[in-house]
């Protein structure tokens, strides 16, 4: 019970904050990406936390989810909205068909496999001109604000749209966690052989989650898409920036719990933001170096994670109530 | 004629995919962790031998050594210090505590260095032998030599010597190699900093045809990563195979496909080696 | 050294793992040429004893002495050195490697001595299975076979003094005895041994004396006979 | 108080060389025009340039835009060199009314009919054209003839829009291509390019490439014995690592420019003195820029964004640093283009790079030789 | 009646034959033991019948239907699982969540929370339900096992040597538990190299030396086969007579 209420407290100042900002500001568009790329990180977190399959690769999905929404709008007039869903479809498939030759991959093949998988994206982005624009990129065509139209003139909309897909992620992620799926992801992540051998269908639960993970991501390139306005190959299907950056955030946060991608993300997207803000006007490399060494810090701090700091607090307030 | 010419060119730039990519396996299979950090040692060795090129005048492939000493120092350092500090915790935060060091090294030697692109001229930097109608890049050739000297030893001491043995071990089971005697955080030191070393020790074999600048680790790193995977993780004749592989597909690739899609090719044959051989060309399978 | 100093001595010895204390104040002494064994239930600790002698157990206090080496100021791949071979409880042979490969292991710390060869020849005529599979990767053994490896191994050191936990686990009856043979006959050429084995009947046949720990504390020792011969043992240990 | 002036650069990343050279200009300027009193029509306004990394992603050039616009209120921006972080940069100043000036050269950067975007020199189509024409007058007037090329471009947007204008202007001057390949960004090894254009049997080559791939690809040829001259696309061309990395292999290779700093010596000289090597043309691009900007604050009197967009349409400002360009002035159009800025054919001896093409602006013959 | 029937099973590795020509069949309810050298093929045996391992040649029937080249989640399905010998717990979850994973195969979560307690009070292992798996020792990871396989409600259930490392009075405990799920119906084969266990609770006794089967009979036939004698028992058998 109280646990409900501290989540609803949560959500009701999160739902609050975007509104203290100055609509059309910086601080909104930093906030609407940390919600972003909260939701990305939890995506990553069904299959990367939960089915420990550390994929370096969800920026394929993703960048699918970018460039159709963005494509069918400029070719067709569609509805991001729309596109949207057509998007997760073909994140969906293409989860299917990277799925197949890398389910038997385990640990860092997997991750290096699903690694040039992404890449393979991007060169196919940046090669079939004709449909993405090639490495020129795609600019979001700025029509008459509406909803149905998902264009705004205001960042506040972008805000909350973020925010409501990651509570909807969070639920997902959370459902699973909990369901019985969730059980036998974790079988699956320990010991295949013997999750096989209780009866438990690795390859389907794997496909399973793998689709699961690419629809969504793939949809949350269309948000992405929506906010960025302008995005190249380089940016939607870029290893470091997109792949990596989701597993950091989930990993920085806690990796396989529903919180930890959110701390993970209020922490890398603003304090990323600041060392540029504070550090990158004075000798080019030092506000990233700072980034680094900060991030270093972190790990070396709470290699499990942000959610181990909760996880000691609540030792030491148990603690002190026993006693 | 083209095809064997591509074949050679291959294998040539193959091998010294290889030999940056040894370091990497070499990390992987003693210590179990991905390092993302690996190309930027690759860095700091073209680095220093740029340095030791521009002002104690040596050629670049005469400078390795001092390259991969100065890599080995530094890697002996972070990985005492550092990743040490995480061997406990779950290999993810291993591997992203060197994402962290591969921005630090990258914009460290940013602010070091500066961003300039420098590269060596040296006295064979355009000359080649000619077979027939076959051409053989003399900087290639060299680096490719150097290359696989440094493979074979490698690969030959890890097999036959106590110490490769006890590294291995340690790789496999590090609590029994404890009981044996073999001082396991030792042991991850030196294969950290001989890994790291040996990459810093291609890096500045490649020095007389690659430019040297900051962000030089970014245009390795995913070719790297591509090696020791198709190779077999860990497995130090794998680097030496996946190198090859992967510089023939490369060049094979270019006959028949725009060079452009280079990547592509690659990746998709990678891929499909992974779904028929998921341990790699190399590794055991088990 | 004199002949009345203890091989080895524990005063006092508390251990365990996290914030679980599982060894409670454990006084044991072993002197030289003995063969010692520690008989107690599941989860008794008896595993952890033999770990903290060999500096693998994360919390340690009281004293830990080896001919005259303070053990609690030494690192675990030391212990080796000094002459202390352990075969530990669960086997952990190195997987990928070949047999011979591990069995040269075990002797790392002699590594420069001459007879490798026939030390290894000596483990092959007490496990001919092994010579057999001497090219076979370890990891693809059976589960005894891997056992045989485990044992071989410490046995190539050609220790001071042997920790054998469980070194019987999963090996056939003919080869239980044949093994215990071989102890027999490598504590008469001067090896001390400290055993742990379920398998109560057999380590009170071989060992001169014992220890029964309950719950991280010695509740009883005294000689084989006496243990044999105590109805709580016979009653809690052999089931009779 | 101070005006404050947006520079968005990459200063980490692939690009940072670039950004740091771009950002070197500025501060040159900026710091003369304080040093010489300010902005005349503000009462001696200081610029006060705040400077931050786009590093290397779009949506990161764009978040950084938002804040120097919300938080520092900045009168215009400058940068961003890289045609993708510029674009992403532009989306948000189109919003907000700001002005951008860039010396990006995408040709999507006017072409999108955005009203606060002012590029200072000509679209890479217009380069790559220029490359081909230029080149075809210089082998001409040294009694040479063209009807083979080779046609190499890394396949970034930059590489991409100037192979098009190569393309076309071939065509429009019948000019057989024997050979039209895209590499991938940051290509290790580029013997399969070189035996490619061995079998072409072009008689010359145009890549347009970052330094890296300048570097290995002339070594290339020449290991491979290829003789025919090299058109380098500015970039890797026009810096001086390149004349530092190639050596005597340098001389003579002939390359386009949006600009080149011969054309006014006295200027960037100061900008040698302070940094130590010649002004790269992104450099002196950004520093007229800043310039140009400078004069339009002058001319509304006024800091205030919309005032400033308006004074920079239509008119025509000349003197300062507008000298450095060719034209020797600039003027953008509707769209924002400077109409004035037409390429130059640079090509390297002993160490500089001298102005050889088009004749009128020229300060050396062009040899014509590989 | 039959429920597990086994043809000409056989199996290599490389140049080792693991398991050649295995046959023999086994009827509902029966406790059977397979005893033999190590490395004789029990393992490998076992593997096979739950899918892990494919025959290369050869039949095996559950219950009427045939399993060969199954996935073993669906022989696990059709009745029969396995434990492992070397341990195969999901060390880095709970042991209740071990058990209660198993369970899944045939009810939803909270009913496989039920069972699962259920089953690990039959080990006696409750009171460490919520002990990390990987931080047991290792006879009691072996107990864990045999739950978690018993919770995926099997028809068949093979122990690979889950009593090893037992003193004899812990051993009596599982071994009365072996009878317990006998009679409930559970048809076990049993590995275990304790010859007074495997003698006391086993109707009959299958015996396998180099991949063959050596003997199949009741435990007195068995342990007085001079054959089996000399490659498996050598002396031990008096001791435990
Ligand atoms: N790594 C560990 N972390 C936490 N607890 C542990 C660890 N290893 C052992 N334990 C616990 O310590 C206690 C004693 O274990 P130990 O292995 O010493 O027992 P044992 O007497 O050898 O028993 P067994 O016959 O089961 O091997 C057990 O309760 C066990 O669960
Ligand atoms: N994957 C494999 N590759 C090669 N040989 C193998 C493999 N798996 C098992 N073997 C060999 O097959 C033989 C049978 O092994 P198995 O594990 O079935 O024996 P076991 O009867 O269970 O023995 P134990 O009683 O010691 O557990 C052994 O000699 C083993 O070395
Ligand atoms: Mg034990
Ligand atoms: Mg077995």
């Amino acid at each position: 019970m109280k646990r409900w209420i501290a989540i609803l407290a949560v959500i009701a100042i999160a739902a609050v904050l975007p509104l203290l900002l100055s609509p059309t500001g910086y601080w909104i568009r930093v906030l609407t990406f940390t919600l972003l790329f909260a939701a990305m990180a939890q995506v990553w977190n069904i299959i990367g936390g939960l089915a420990n399959q550390t994929s370096l690769g969800h920026a394929a999905f993703f960048g699918i989810g970018a460039y159709t929404s963005t494509i069918l709008v400029l070719k067709f007039g569609i509805s991001p909205w729309i596109g949207m869903f057509a998007g997760g479809f073909l994140g969906g498939i293409a989860a299917l068909i990277i799925a197949v030759p890398t389910m038997r991959l385990q640990g860092h093949y997997f991750a290096l496999a699903t690694l040039a998988f992404g890449e393979v994206m991007r060169v196919i982005a940046n090669v079939w001109t004709s449909l993405t624009g090639g490495p020129v990129g795609l600019s979001v065509p700025f029509v008459p604000p509406s909803i149905a139209a998902y264009s705004f003139k205001q960042l506040l909309p972008h805000a909350y749209i973020a925010l409501i897909a990651l509570i909807i992620v969070t639920v997902i992620f959370e459902a699973i966690r909990r369901s019985a799926m969730g059980y036998r992801l974790r079988a699956i992540k320990e010991n295949p052989a013997a999750a096989e051998v209780i009866g438990i269908d690795t390859t389907k639960v794997k496909l399973q989650t793998a689709v699961i993970s690419g629809v969504l991501m793939a949809m949350l390139g269309t948000l992405y898409a929506q906010v960025a306005v302008f995005f190249d190959p380089d940016t939607v299907f870029s290893a470091a920036s997109i792949s990596i950056r989701v597993a950091l955030i989930a990993i920085l946060g806690g990796v396989g719990t529903a919180i930890g991608p959110i701390l993970g993300a209020l922490f890398i997207i603003p304090v990323e933001e600041l060392m540029n803000d504070l550090f990158s006007s004075g000798a080019a490399g030092l506000s990233q170096l700072i980034f680094g060494v900060i991030l270093i810090a972190v790990i070396l701090w709470r290699p499990r994670g942000f959610i181990t700091v909760f996880d000691s607090l609540m030792a030491r307030f148990s603690n002190k109530a026993r006693s | 004629m083209s095809f064997l010419q591509a074949i050679i060119d291959g294998l040539l730039v193959g091998g010294v995919y290889a030999v940056i990519s040894i370091g990497l396996t070499l990390v992987y299979g003693v210590m179990g962790i991905v390092n993302f950090a690996q190309a930027e040692f690759l860095m700091i060795g073209m680095f220093v031998s740029w340095f030791a090129w521009a002002y104690l005048g040596l050629d670049p492939v005469v400078a390795a050594p001092l390259s991969f000493a100065v890599a080995f120092g530094i890697g002996w350092l972070v990985q005492g210090q550092l990743i040490a500090r995480v061997l406990k915790a779950p290999s993810v935060a291993q591997i992203f505590l060197t994402v962290g060091l591969l921005i630090v090294i990258e914009n460290g030697s940013l602010l070091l260095f500066g961003s300039q692109f420098r590269s060596v001229t040296t006295s064979y930097q355009t000359m080649s032998l000619s077979l027939g109608a076959l051409f053989i890049s003399v900087p290639y050739l060299i680096a490719f030599g150097m290359s696989l000297a440094c493979g074979l030893a490698l690969w030959w001491f890890m097999r036959t010597s106590w110490f490769g043995r006890a590294m291995r071990a340690t790789a496999q089971n590090p609590m029994a190699a404890q009981l044996m005697g073999i001082d396991t955080a030792l042991m991850y030191k030196i294969a950290f900093a001989l890994g790291v070393g040996l990459t810093a020790f291609g890096g500045a074999v490649i020095l007389p045809y690659v430019t040297v600048f900051p962000g030089v680790g970014g245009q390795f790193v995913v070719l790297m990563f591509t090696v020791v995977v198709l190779g077999g993780l860990g497995s130090v004749a794998g680097a030496v195979v996946g190198g090859l592989a992967v510089g023939v597909i490369q060049a094979l690739s270019s006959l028949f496909f725009p060079i452009q899609l280079q990547n592509l090719i690659l990746f998709i044959v990678f891929i499909f080696v992974l779904a028929v051989r998921p341990q790699g060309l190399v590794g055991a399978s088990r | 050294m004199s002949a009345s100093q203890p091989l080895l001595e524990i005063k006092g010895l508390n251990a365990g793992y996290g914030e679980i204390e599982v060894l409670h104040g454990i006084d044991l002494q072993m002197f030289e040429g003995e063969f010692v064994c520690i008989i107690g239930a599941n989860t008794a600790g008896k595993s952890t004893i033999l770990r903290a002698i060999s500096r693998l157990v994360p919390h340690v206090t009281g004293t830990l002495r080896f001919a005259g080496n303070d053990l609690s100021s030494r690192a675990s791949h030391d212990i080796p050195t000094l002459g202390i071979a352990h075969v530990p409880e669960g086997r952990h042979v190195f997987s990928d490697m070949m047999v011979e490969e591990n069995l040269m292991l075990g002797a790392f710390t002699a590594r420069h001595a001459k007879d490798l060869s026939s030390r290894m020849e000596g483990i092959f005529e007490l496990f001919p299975r092994l010579r057999e599979r001497r090219g076979q990767l370890a990891g693809t053994l059976s589960g005894g076979e891997q056992q045989m490896v485990a044992v071989g191994r410490a046995l190539m050191l050609q220790p001071k003094l042997l920790l054998l936990d469980e070194p019987s686990h999963g090996l056939a009856p003919k080869v239980v005895e044949e093994m215990h043979d071989a102890f027999t006959k490598i504590h008469s050429r001067g090896t001390s041994i400290l055993l742990v084995e379920q398998n109560v009947g057999l380590a009170l046949d071989v060992a001169t004396r014992g220890y029964v720990l309950e719950s991280g504390r010695i509740a009883l020792q005294g000689t084989s006979a006496e243990l044999n011969e105590n109805p709580a043992v016979r009653a809690a240990y052999l089931g009779i | 108080k101070p005006v404050n002036i947006g520079v968005i650069m990459p200063l980490s990343g692939a690009n940072a060389q670039f950004g740091i050279n771009s950002r070197n200009g500025i501060e040159l300027v900026a710091d003369e025009i304080n040093a010489a009193g300010g902005i005349k029509a503000l009462g001696g306004a200081k610029i006060n340039l705040i400077v931050a990394d786009a590093t290397s992603t779009p949506t990161t050039a764009g978040t950084v835009a938002q804040r120097l616009i919300t938080q520092n209120e900045v009168t215009a921006i400058l940068g961003a060199f890289a045609s993708s972080l510029t674009i992403a940069i532009s989306e948000v100043t189109e919003r907000r009314d700001i002005p951008l000036l860039t010396m990006s050269f995408a040709d999507q950067i006017t072409g999108r009919g955005f009203k606060n975007i002012f590029q200072i020199v000509a679209k890479a189509s217009a380069l790559g054209k220029a490359q081909l024409d230029y080149t075809l007058a210089i082998a001409q007037a040294s009694g040479a003839k063209i009807d083979k090329i080779a046609i190499m471009y890394e396949d970034t947007a930059y590489g991409t829009a100037q192979a098009a204008g190569l393309r076309a202007a071939a065509k429009a001057a019948n000019i057989d291509i024997a050979m039209d390949d895209a590499y991938p960004l940051g290509i290790t090894d580029t013997t399969p390019l070189i035996n490619k254009l061995r079998a072409s049997g072009a008689q010359a080559v145009f890549p347009v490439s970052y330094l890296n791939d300048s570097l290995l690809l002339i070594r290339t040829m020449r290991q491979q014995r290829i003789t025919i001259p090299a058109i380098g696309g500015a970039a890797g061309y026009v810096i001086p690592d390149f004349e530092k990395g190639l050596g005597e292999f340098a001389e003579n290779v002939l390359s386009i420019a949006p600009a080149n700093y011969d054309l006014a010596p006295d200027l960037t000289e100061r900008f040698r003195k302070r940094f130590g090597y010649f002004m790269v043309h992104e450099a002196l691009e950004h520093a007229v820029a800043l310039d140009v900007l400078v004069q339009a604050i002058e001319k509304a009197k006024s800091a205030k964004a919309e005032d400033v967009t308006i004074a920079l349409r239509g008119a025509k400002f000349t003197g300062g640093w507008t000298k450095a360009m060719t034209g020797g002035a600039v003027e953008f159009d509707s769209t924002g283009l400077n109409t004035l800025s037409v390429p130059v054919m640079a090509q390297w001896r002993n160490k500089e790079l001298v102005t050889v093409w088009p004749k009128d602006v020229a300060k050396g013959t062009a040899v014509w030789k590989s | 009646m039959t429920i597990l029937d086994v043809r000409g099973i056989s199996r290599r590795f490389g140049g080792l034959q693991a398991l050649s020509d295995v046959t023999f069949s086994v009827p509902k309810g029966q406790i059977v033991g397979l005893i033999g050298p190590n490395g004789a093929g029990k393992t490998t045996f076992f593997s096979t019948l739950v899918g892990l391992i494919r025959p290369d040649s050869g039949s095996i029937q559950l219950d009427g239907t045939s399993v060969v080249g199954q996935k073993p989640h669906k022989i696990a399905a059709l009745g029969m699982t396995k434990t492992f010998q070397n341990v195969a717990l999901f060390a880095e979850s709970s042991v209740l969540d071990n058990v209660l994973t198993a369970g899944l195969l045939r009810h939803d979560v909270e009913t496989a929370r039920k069972e699962a307690l259920i089953c690990l009070d039959r080990v006696g292992l409750k009171s460490v339900a919520h002990k990390l798996a990987g931080n047991l020792s290792f006879p009691e990871r072996a107990r864990v096992e045999l739950a978690r396989a018993l919770c995926t409600g099997p028809k068949v259930l093979l122990l690979d040597e889950v009593m090893a490392a037992l003193n004899p009075v812990e051993m009596q405990e599982i071994m009365d538990l072996i009878r317990s799920l006998r009679d409930d119906g559970i048809t076990l084969l049993v590995v275990e190299h304790h010859m007074r266990a495997i003698m006391t609770i086993c109707d009959r006794i299958l015996v396998l030396n180099f991949g063959r089967l050596l003997a199949d009979g009741t435990p007195e036939q068995v342990a007085n086969d001079p054959v089996v004698v000399e490659a498996y028992l050598g002396r031990s058998m008096e001791a435990h007579k």
